[in-house]
């Protein structure tokens, strides 16, 4: 079992955590952050996997590097998009997270003053 | 392709292309759209004569082309074509004129008439149609183009009963897609007009046509309203009078009787059918449901509601003449095809005047109307007379064609149900007459309207009597050379020559 | 207790899916892989302009990748400042007149930049480029923005747009510029390679940076009031 | 005498046909009613005129037409034409002013339908024009409006529609065996058909009910009454008679040797005779009092169709004779019928007078010598004798035949003595009286003029009957009147039997049927709209969609789980 | 010649993007209608190309698989190519006129329409896994921009749900990707299929995971609950992008998975637990869709319904004949068509409705038929290819469906087929009914500009008359789904 494999293991217990965490959460930025855990998991796997080589090349692979690099930006892209879109959502509804408005009806944003306040989270 | 062979799509595309116009023309030009809507019709019925005629010296309108692999969409004209072609025909245009009559000063005219023609143009595809897939794609048209028509009115209860012949239409035209792709499966895309083709195929899918057949029929059964099927048909009687007399007399009802027949006659072949031993039981559906809609009718005391019922049994005499193994079973069939088009046209323009004209909408109601609106109820009665099968109006004509069909064909028990139906025909039509002609009219009408120097609105006032004289030369002039009666031996012959 | 016996279903069902997982890995990892791409890679690096292989593979045999990648950049720049209604950057609400953070401000700022020019120069041979020199400029950004520096540029106007565009806008030129020069699309003409790759980085950088800072300042404020569309 | 002459025929159809068109306008309504007695001349011309045997071929008509025209037809077609000019002439001064325009309609149509079927050489225009004729009867029928006039209308109409039905699978039947459409080949086809019985029963039940068989002659006594009089007149007259027509045109007569069928049709006739006359004599009406007179003397020519049935030797002998019988029973009942409404001259003279030419023609009924009653009644029992005939109490057929006689004139003085009350004294139109007198005058005169060399059959003179010929005639008569002399002393007043006799308990049974029938639909609505079905399909769909609702709310929020899971089976597989 | 072609159809839309990103929405609409002409142009350029050379693979910037990236493209691509230029064409000339111009963020519709359409036809060509993830991100992306621009509370919780949903689904199909990779070394799909074919290895979780993933975007039940919120909330010519096209590029990419490696890494109990999920969409979808008060939702879960059909797919093609497995590839593909041009004419009519009833409630469409029949009418007749009525695509899909699944005798595809289209009838004559009603007194409607009741009208009559050139486009197809050779 080479180092590499075991990036790549680490990345399956990440991915499973994240996963875990993704589904058991719900307040939005946790669920984010539980998405990034399992996105870098599953980068790791992809790194780690194509390592292992077989002894025929001892070289690293540059592409599933360079496939990771690019998947990166585009988590961060998503990452940073949903924290816009959260920072918002809480602006508007001051909730963080999705079920519960579904639950309890819609709410009027007039009706919820404290909600308005605190712009940041 | 030469211009022949255009034909069929040009009888098609002239109502196809009317109901286009009356769409994009707006409400108010109302003027147009009746022009358009009746020059359509005219159109089509020269058409429709003129093919006809080269069907009688047989000549050959067809036109094809190729939709899916193996597919074909193929418009033909065949002399069973021609009766239900011409049928819709003369009763499209004799119904637009009325129906201009009938909604005048109401609203959404474009839209009725744009469907109408729409509905219009869809039988003209059943009539046309070469197969059973351009059949089929021209019957879900159908169901379609008439919903607008059904709840028109735009009232609950019209609603209601637009969802019911939603619900009942659709279904059995998923029903019928089952079985048209699964005959497509066993034997591809026959065409129509070679009676039997099935006889030859594997004894070993006989089976599986057989329950191929019973699916077309549940399917077709849906608008022909075979018994357990009928439901939708009493409810749709809310729609506005020409379109009960469209529905009743050409479009849906008909619609699924045609395409029982083309089953039974031109893809099974009624020999064949036979053999699998499936005409029998069709035969005793048919028989019960002649019995039951005459049952049903004589409970109803709503005029339409009345009428919707005798159509249940009525049309069901179209499917028992095919079962009647023979060309002169058969061709009492066909025949009514035509007769019963004419006379429950009739029954139902004549309706709708009472209705327009009196506000009578029951039965009870009509006591004395006769006086009030001769014209009208010179036609009602003589609808109505021939629907009980008094000679010599159109009715007898079917009644003993189909009795004498039954006697050859050794099924005797046919004569009993014909009897037993006509009894009941008169029971609960005998009355309405009674009532209209030899009852004290009562002091007020309901919502009495009076329009110029006819009993009601000339527009409404001709098309009854219209089809009226014809049911009447129909029956009299059964033995002429261009008859019901002689184009549908003429098919029932083809059919049985071997 | 139902609450509980749902964790437990999770948690079960991530159990097994994490066991399946490492199952499926290890027996991938028992055979080597059926084709060696390192070795293409190797062979064909020194077409590609650039010493590093990943930047080789992300700027050369998978630019197109690239491209898109930086696509994704812009779309969630966009989006984010499609939700920000800040007429200015200067939100009051954020400014902070803490001593520390205006030291940091004068010491770091330069530093980064200088960081940043460092990391894009340094991904032609190694591992480094335009994402992190991009980034490290959006933190210096960052800072500038909590202390509430005015910066103009950043408004969210067509100078803004502009710099968003910039880099993806540049990388998209070159690639039809390259089949002007008759060569397929993204193929660098003979002997350009290395300065295309380059200044696409540079512009990238940039641009890059300006995302992220984008995202950043895009803030929630609505000065338009909510209005109740039905669609 | 000429041979055939087209227009002529069709006119005599057509004329009565078209009129009805008249009615187009209502101000022409008097004036039709002064066409009235027009309209049966071109056929009376017919009748008288032409020869006998032509055939107009019509083959665009129905299935095929062909009328055409033999004695027997000639006879007949005499009869009703000649007793429809008489009972219009009647009509012109008889009819209000009310629905004047409806009767004349349905006045027209009956007549095209009882002229035409006499004419109607194939089934389909005989089937037509005799539908014609029932339904248009129903207008004359219930031309008055009252209760009674309905009642009788609906037992017509439905006797009517059961004999059509009976009548169209009969000819159906026979239609299929013969291969041909024409009434000439029914007989022959009658006599090979597998199922004999069948067709005859079909066919004699069918005309039955026109021709007033026993069971089938519920409608008659009610409706010959309600009728208008001249209407009354022509039904009892000619149309009764078509249904007798029917019998001679299809069976087999002569033809085929079937005792079982002809001794049932005597026995039915028999009763007829006997039955009609016990419950006739009990009603007060005096037109009543006509019809079931008229059921007992149709009686007799029924008991001669079921002699010529079974006996073919005799058959042509006894067509010609039947159709005599029918053609002095037709004249002389329409003018009794039409008597029942003159009204009587205030002259005592001239009252005698009027009386005297009321009793005669009912006399004639009875076979009183030198009328045409007589005659018949003659050629009746000769031809009844009853050697050879098949049956175990053709016997007795000559005795029953003198019962009816004698059961007639009792009919015919219970008419004479219930009349009174209901004639009126006073003047009425002219015409009134000229179609009356012409009625009168046709029936007596009849004796004079009928065709009595048919066949040979009657010797001639046979109007100067021997001495035993006329005893014979005559004791019926003289037991009849002493008969009613008796009862009139005995009973003061006739037990009541209501009009339509056994018609009361089938109503009573109808009535039943309908109400229960109303119930079970009022049950089956029920049970079909908001029954607990119904409520049940609700309350499940509405509890189904709440439930996708809540399963939807939660599949929204655990969309990831459930792919994990969806994964994990489908690696699983 | 080629590379132009292929130039234009992934780079323009990019470069228009670009450009837009500068403008205001006024202007934009009108670069960006020039752009769709050009984009037509160049979809009908590849078509013909393809017609007169065939099938071909192209490497972009010259390098060919498995090195660089390879395009593929073949009928069933140049289909998808067409169904793109005319859906998002549609949508766009609507939105131009429909979206309101004055609001300042409507300016961003333009840059992330291009973004969308260019990784539209990216993912249409594409032959590589990892370009297809990236494709598919920039797709979830415009997407979410596209629903939450304008920042309602609502379309912000539609949104983020889309969003994270769409990630983990994404971020599944990556993980299959990279246990592919590690298995084959590397991304060319073809290149994956031959490999696997000579080798016959087992790889039956990375496939489960990608399409696990990609059922998540393409919202098969029951995964769907993210489509509804987002579909409905969206404006309606988004709606219609997002439920004509951009659900189809996800089924897309699992489509071609299944048919390039389901033969050897899929089993029969898989495709058929596939099929029960697209049959239970069917029936869920449209019992949900039919229990809906607002216009844009029913819409919406009909999408959900017109989805399942779809992943009949997979039972139809696996382990049986070749002609039945075409007929089920031709059906499918027939489906994705006429759903994606009978969605978005029906969203559009929907927006246009709403526009002028001023409320997206189904009651408040009462008598809207005398003041916007043209719109209804749109409305009616993509209702026809949705219940699949001839003589419509959707019919003719139907109608290849049945057969596939009668001649292969699974004959209970068949009555999820029939009774599928019967359930879209509910809902589609709800919606006419409470048009008919006749009751309503309110003679203030909005009359929107003809132009914009045209473009509705065109699609749906293009959804309608499908099925009557059905075969022209079979052939087209030829070999579908990537019978071509490996370069």
């Amino acid at each position: 079992m080479s180092a590499h494999l075991l990036y790549a293991f680490g990345g399956v217990v990440l991915c499973g955590m994240g996963l875990g965490g993704f589904i058991l959460l719900s307040h939005l930025l946790r669920k984010l952050l539980a998405f990034n855990i399992m996105g870098s998991g599953i980068f790791l796997i992809l790194v780690g996997l194509a390592q292992h080589g077989g002894g025929a090349e001892p070289g690293m692979d540059p592409v599933p590097q360079a496939l990771v690099l690019t998947g990166i930006v585009v988590a961060v892209s998503a990452t940073a998009l949903a924290l816009v879109l959260i920072r918002r959502y809480y602006y508007l509804t001051g909730q963080t997270v999705l079920e519960s408005s579904a639950e309890s009806g819609r709410r009027n944003n007039d009706d919820d003053p404290g909600s308005r306040k605190d712009g940041a989270l | 392709m030469s211009l022949p062979s255009l034909l069929p799509l040009f009888a098609l595309l002239t109502s196809l292309v009317a109901s286009v116009v009356i769409f994009s023309l707006p409400e108010k030009s109302y003027r147009l759209q009746t022009t358009v809507n009746l020059v359509a019709a005219l159109l089509k019925m020269g058409l429709v004569a003129f093919m006809a005629w080269g069907v009688f010296h047989d000549t050959e309108y067809r036109i094809g082309f190729t939709v899916m692999p193996g597919v074909e969409f193929l418009l033909k004209a065949d002399a069973l074509s021609m009766i239900f072609a011409g049928l819709s025909a003369v009763l499209w245009f004799l119904t637009t004129l009325y129906a201009v009559g009938y909604l005048e000063h109401s609203p959404n005219r474009s839209r009725f008439f744009g469907f109408f023609s729409l509905c219009v143009a869809s039988t003209m595809g059943i009539a046309l149609a070469g197969n059973l897939f351009t059949f089929f794609l021209f019957y879900e048209m159908l169901t379609l183009s008439t919903y607008p028509l059904i709840v028109h009115r735009g009232t609950a209860q019209a609603l209601r009963a637009g969802r019911t012949y939603i619900f009942y239409t659709l279904t059995g035209g998923a029903v019928l897609l089952l079985g048209v792709a699964w005959m497509h499966g066993l034997a591809g895309g026959l065409e129509f007009g070679q009676a039997g083709q099935l006889g030859e195929t594997d004894p070993a899918l006989w089976d599986s046509l057989r329950i191929v057949f019973v699916i077309l029929i549940a399917g077709l059964g849906v608008k022909a309203a075979l018994f357990p099927l009928h439901g939708w048909l009493p409810q749709a009687m809310v729609a506005p009078a020409p379109v009960s007399a469209l529905l009743h007399a050409v479009a849906v009802v008909k619609a699924g009787a045609f395409g029982i027949v083309r089953v039974v006659f031109d893809l099974y072949g009624t020999e064949f059918t036979h053999e699998l031993g499936l005409l029998e039981p069709l035969g005793w559906l048919a028989a019960f449901t002649i019995l039951f809609g005459s049952v049903r009718a004589l409970m109803q005391s709503d005029l339409k509601r009345r009428l919707a019922y005798s159509t249940i049994s009525q049309i069901s005499y179209i499917i028992l003449g095919l079962t009647l193994l023979g060309p002169i079973g058969t061709a009492g069939g066909l025949v009514h095809l035509l007769h019963q088009g004419m006379m429950k046209i009739t029954l139902f323009f004549c309706a709708g005047n009472y209705a327009e004209t009196l506000g009578v909408h029951r039965i009870d109601e009509l006591d004395g109307a006769g006086r009030r609106m001769p014209g009208t109820s010179v036609a009602f009665t003589i609808g109505a007379f021939g629907m009980i099968g008094a000679p010599p109006l159109a009715g007898f004509i079917t009644k003993w064609t189909l009795g004498t069909g039954a006697l050859a064909a050794d099924m005797g028990w046919v004569i009993g149900v014909l009897l037993i139906s006509s009894l009941l025909n008169a029971a609960y039509f005998l009355p309405i007459i009674h009532r209209l002609w030899f009852r004290k009219a009562p002091n007020a009408w309901p919502e009495e309207q009076s329009w110029g120097r006819f009993e009601t609105k000339a527009l409404l006032l001709w098309p009854p009597v219209v089809t009226a004289v014809i049911t009447v030369l129909f029956g009299l002039l059964a033995a002429m050379q261009f008859s019901p009666l002689s184009w549908a031996e003429l098919i029932a012959s083809k059919e049985f020559w071997s | 207790m139902k609450a509980w016996f749902a964790t437990f279903v999770v948690l079960a069902v991530c159990v097994a899916f994490t066991g399946l997982l490492a199952v499926t890995v290890w027996d991938i990892a028992q055979t080597p892989a059926l084709v060696q791409l390192p070795a293409m890679v190797a062979e064909k690096l020194s077409e590609s302009g650039v010493k590093n292989p990943v930047t080789a593979v992300l700027l050369n045999f998978r630019s197109y990748d690239t491209l898109l990648e930086i696509g994704v950049l812009v779309i969630a720049a966009m989006t984010g400042i499609s939700m920000a209604r800040t007429p200015t950057l200067e939100d009051p609400e954020l400014r902070t007149s803490n001593e520390l953070l205006f030291a940091l401000q004068r010491w770091f700022v330069p530093l980064m930049l200088m960081v940043a020019g460092y990391l894009l120069w340094a991904g032609s041979d190694r591992p480094g480029g335009a994402f992190q020199a991009g980034a490290v400029l959006a933190a210096a950004g960052v800072l500038m923005r909590l202390g509430a520096r005015p910066m103009n540029f950043l408004r969210p106007g067509i100078l803004l747009r502009l710099g968003l565009v910039l880099g993806f806008a540049v990388f998209l030129v070159v690639a039809l510029a390259s089949a002007f020069a008759g060569e397929a699309f993204l193929d660098y003409p003979e002997g350009w390679t290395k300065v295309l790759i380059v200044t696409i980085e540079a512009v990238l950088t940039l641009s890059i940076g300006m995302v992220l800072l984008a995202l950043f300042v895009a803030g929630p404020v609505n000065e338009y009031g909510e209005e109740d569309d039905p669609v | 005498m000429m041979a055939l002459f087209p227009p002529l025929v069709l006119a005599s159809v057509l004329l009565p046909l078209l009129f009805p068109l008249l009615a187009l306008r209502p101000d022409w309504a008097r004036l039709m009613t002064y066409a009235l007695p027009l309209l049966p001349l071109p056929a009376l011309f017919v009748a008288i005129f032409s020869t006998p045997g032509w055939e107009l071929e019509l083959p665009a008509l129905l299935m095929g037409s062909v009328w055409q025209m033999d004695e027997l037809r000639q006879l007949f077609l005499l009869l009703t034409a000649g007793l429809w000019t008489t009972a219009g002439c009647f009509a012109i001064g008889y009819m209000g002013p009310e629905h004047l325009r409806r009767f004349c309609v349905c006045w027209g149509f009956t007549l095209a339908g009882n002229l035409g079927l006499i004419m109607a050489g194939d089934i389909a225009s005989f089937y037509s024009f005799f539908a014609l004729m029932t339904f248009a009867a129903y207008g004359l029928v219930v031309h008055e409006g009252t209760d009674n006039s309905r009642r009788a209308g609906r037992v017509y109409i439905t006797m009517g529609m059961l004999g059509e039905m009976a009548m169209l699978a009969g000819f159906i039947m026979v239609a299929q065996q013969a291969g041909s459409l024409l009434m000439a080949d029914i007989p022959a086809a009658i006599v090979n058909a597998d199922n004999q019985d069948l067709i005859v029963t079909l066919l004699v039940a069918g005309f039955g009910v026109k021709a007033g068989l026993p069971l089938l002659h519920f409608w008659l006594p009610l409706a010959h009454p309600v009728a208008p009089t001249p209407a009354s007149a022509v039904l009892s007259g000619a149309m009764i008679k078509a249904g007798l027509l029917g019998w001679l045109l299809v069976l087999p007569l002569g033809e085929l040797a079937s005792p079982g069928a002809g001794s049932t049709l005597a026995l039915f006739g028999a009763v007829a005779g006997l039955g009609a006359a016990v419950v006739g004599v009990c009603q007060r009406d005096p037109k009543a009092v006509l019809a079931y007179s008229s059921i007992s003397q149709m009686g007799l020519m029924t008991i001669m169709t079921g002699v010529a049935l079974s006996d073919p030797q005799r058959a042509p002998v006894l067509l010609p004779v039947i159709a005599l019988y029918a053609l002095h029973h037709g004249f002389a009942k329409g003018v009794l019928f039409l008597s029942t409404a003159v009204a009587l001259p205030s002259g005592r003279w001239a009252r005698g007078l009027v009386w005297l030419l009321i009793a005669l023609p009912g006399l004639s009924l009875a076979g009183l010598p030198f009328t045409s009653g007589a005659l018949a009644k003659l050629a009746s029992k000769e031809a009844l004798a009853s050697e050879g005939l098949g049956f175990a109490w053709a016997g007795h057929l000559s005795m029953v035949s003198t019962a009816i006689s004698v059961a007639t004139l009792l009919l015919v003085l219970r008419f004479l003595y219930v009349l009174p009350a209901k004639v009126k004294t006073g003047g009425r139109p002219n015409v009134l009286w000229l179609g009356w007198s012409a009625a009168t005058a046709t029936s007596l005169v009849l004796f004079w003029v009928m065709p009595w060399q048919v066949d040979g059959l009657v010797k001639a003179p046979v109007w100067l009957p021997s001495g035993a010929k006329l005893w014979q005639l005559s004791w019926p008569l003289l037991t009849g009147l002493a008969i009613g002399l008796v009862a009139g002393r005995l009973v003061s007043r006739a037990p009541a039997i209501p009009q339509g006799d056994g018609v009361v308990v089938l109503e009573l049974l109808a009535g039943s049927v309908k109400k229960g029938a109303g119930g079970v639909a009022r049950l089956g609505t029920r049970l079909g709209s908001g029954g607990m079905a119904a409520r049940l399909m609700l309350h499940t769909r509405a509890a189904i969609g709440l439930w996708a609702d809540e399963q939807e709310r939660h599949l929204r929020h655990r969309t990831v789980l459930v792919m994990v899971v969806i994964v994990l089976i489908l690696t699983w597989l | 010649m080629t590379t132009w072609l292929m130039a234009g159809l992934l780079f323009t839309p990019l470069a228009w993007a670009a450009i837009t990103l500068l403008l205001s929405f006024r202007n934009g609409r009108w670069v960006s209608w020039l752009g769709m002409l050009v984009q037509v142009l160049v979809s009908v350029g590849v078509w013909l190309l393809v017609v007169d050379r065939g099938e071909f693979y192209h490497g972009l910037g010259g390098w060919d698989a498995p090195l660089g990236i390879e395009l593929r493209v073949d009928g069933l691509a140049i289909i998808f190519v067409l169904l793109t230029a005319t859906v998002a064409t549609a949508c766009g000339w609507h939105a131009g006129m429909y979206l309101d111009s004055d609001k300042p963020w409507q300016k961003h519709f333009w840059p992330l329409f291009w973004f969308l359409w260019a990784a539209l036809n990216s993912v249409w060509l594409s032959g590589d896994l990892f370009n297809l993830y990236v494709g598919l991100e920039v797709i979830t992306l415009t997407a979410v921009g596209l629903v939450a621009v304008g920042g309602q509370a609502d379309a912000l919780r539609a949104a983020l749900r889309y969003l994270l949903v769409a990630l983990v689904g994404s971020m599944a199909y990556l993980l299959g990707v990279a246990l592919v990779y590690g298995e084959f070394g590397v991304l060319s799909l073809a290149v994956v299929r031959e490999l696997q074919a000579e080798n016959g290895v087992g790889m039956t979780l990375p496939l489960a995971l990608m399409l696990g993933g990609l059922a998540v975007k393409s919202a098969l039940f029951p995964m769907h609950g993210w489509l509804p919120p987002a579909h409905g909330v969206a404006k309606s010519p988004v709606s219609g992008l997002m439920s004509g096209l951009v659900v189809k590029a996800s089924f897309y990419i699992a489509a071609r998975l299944w048919l390039e490696l389901g033969h050897e890494a899929g089993s029969l109990a898989l495709a058929q637990v596939l099929g029960v999920l697209g049959s239970a969409a069917v029936v869920w979808g449209s019992w949900l869709a039919l229990r809906q008060k607002k216009l844009k939702q029913v819409v919406a879960y009909s999408s959900v319904a017109q989805i399942g059909y779809l992943f009949l797919l997979f039972p139809l093609t696996l382990s049986v004949s070749e002609a039945v497995s075409l007929q089920a590839q031709q059906g499918v593909t027939l489906q994705v068509v006429s759903h994606a041009l009978a969605k978005g004419a029906m969203f559009l009519a929907a927006g246009n409705l709403i526009l002028s009833v001023r409320s997206g409630e189904v009651d408040a469409l009462a008598g809207v038929g005398r003041f916007l029949p043209f719109s209804l009418f749109s409305f009616g007749l993509a209702g026809v290819s949705l219940m699949g009525l001839p003589p419509s695509g959707g019919f003719a899909a139907k109608w290849l469906l049945l057969q596939a699944s009668l001649a292969s005798g699974q004959w209970w595809w068949a009555l999820v087929l029939l009774a599928g289209g019967l359930l879209s009838a509910l809902y589609v004559f709800r919606i006419y009914q409470a048009s008919f009603v006749q009751d309503s007194d309110l003679d203030e409607f909005y009359h929107p500009p003809r132009s914009l009741e045209l473009v509705p009208m065109i699609l749906a009559l293009l959804a309608l008359g499908l099925g009557l050139v059905v075969d022209p486009m079979l052939t087209l197809l030829g070999r579908p789904f990537g019978e071509g050779s490996v370069p």
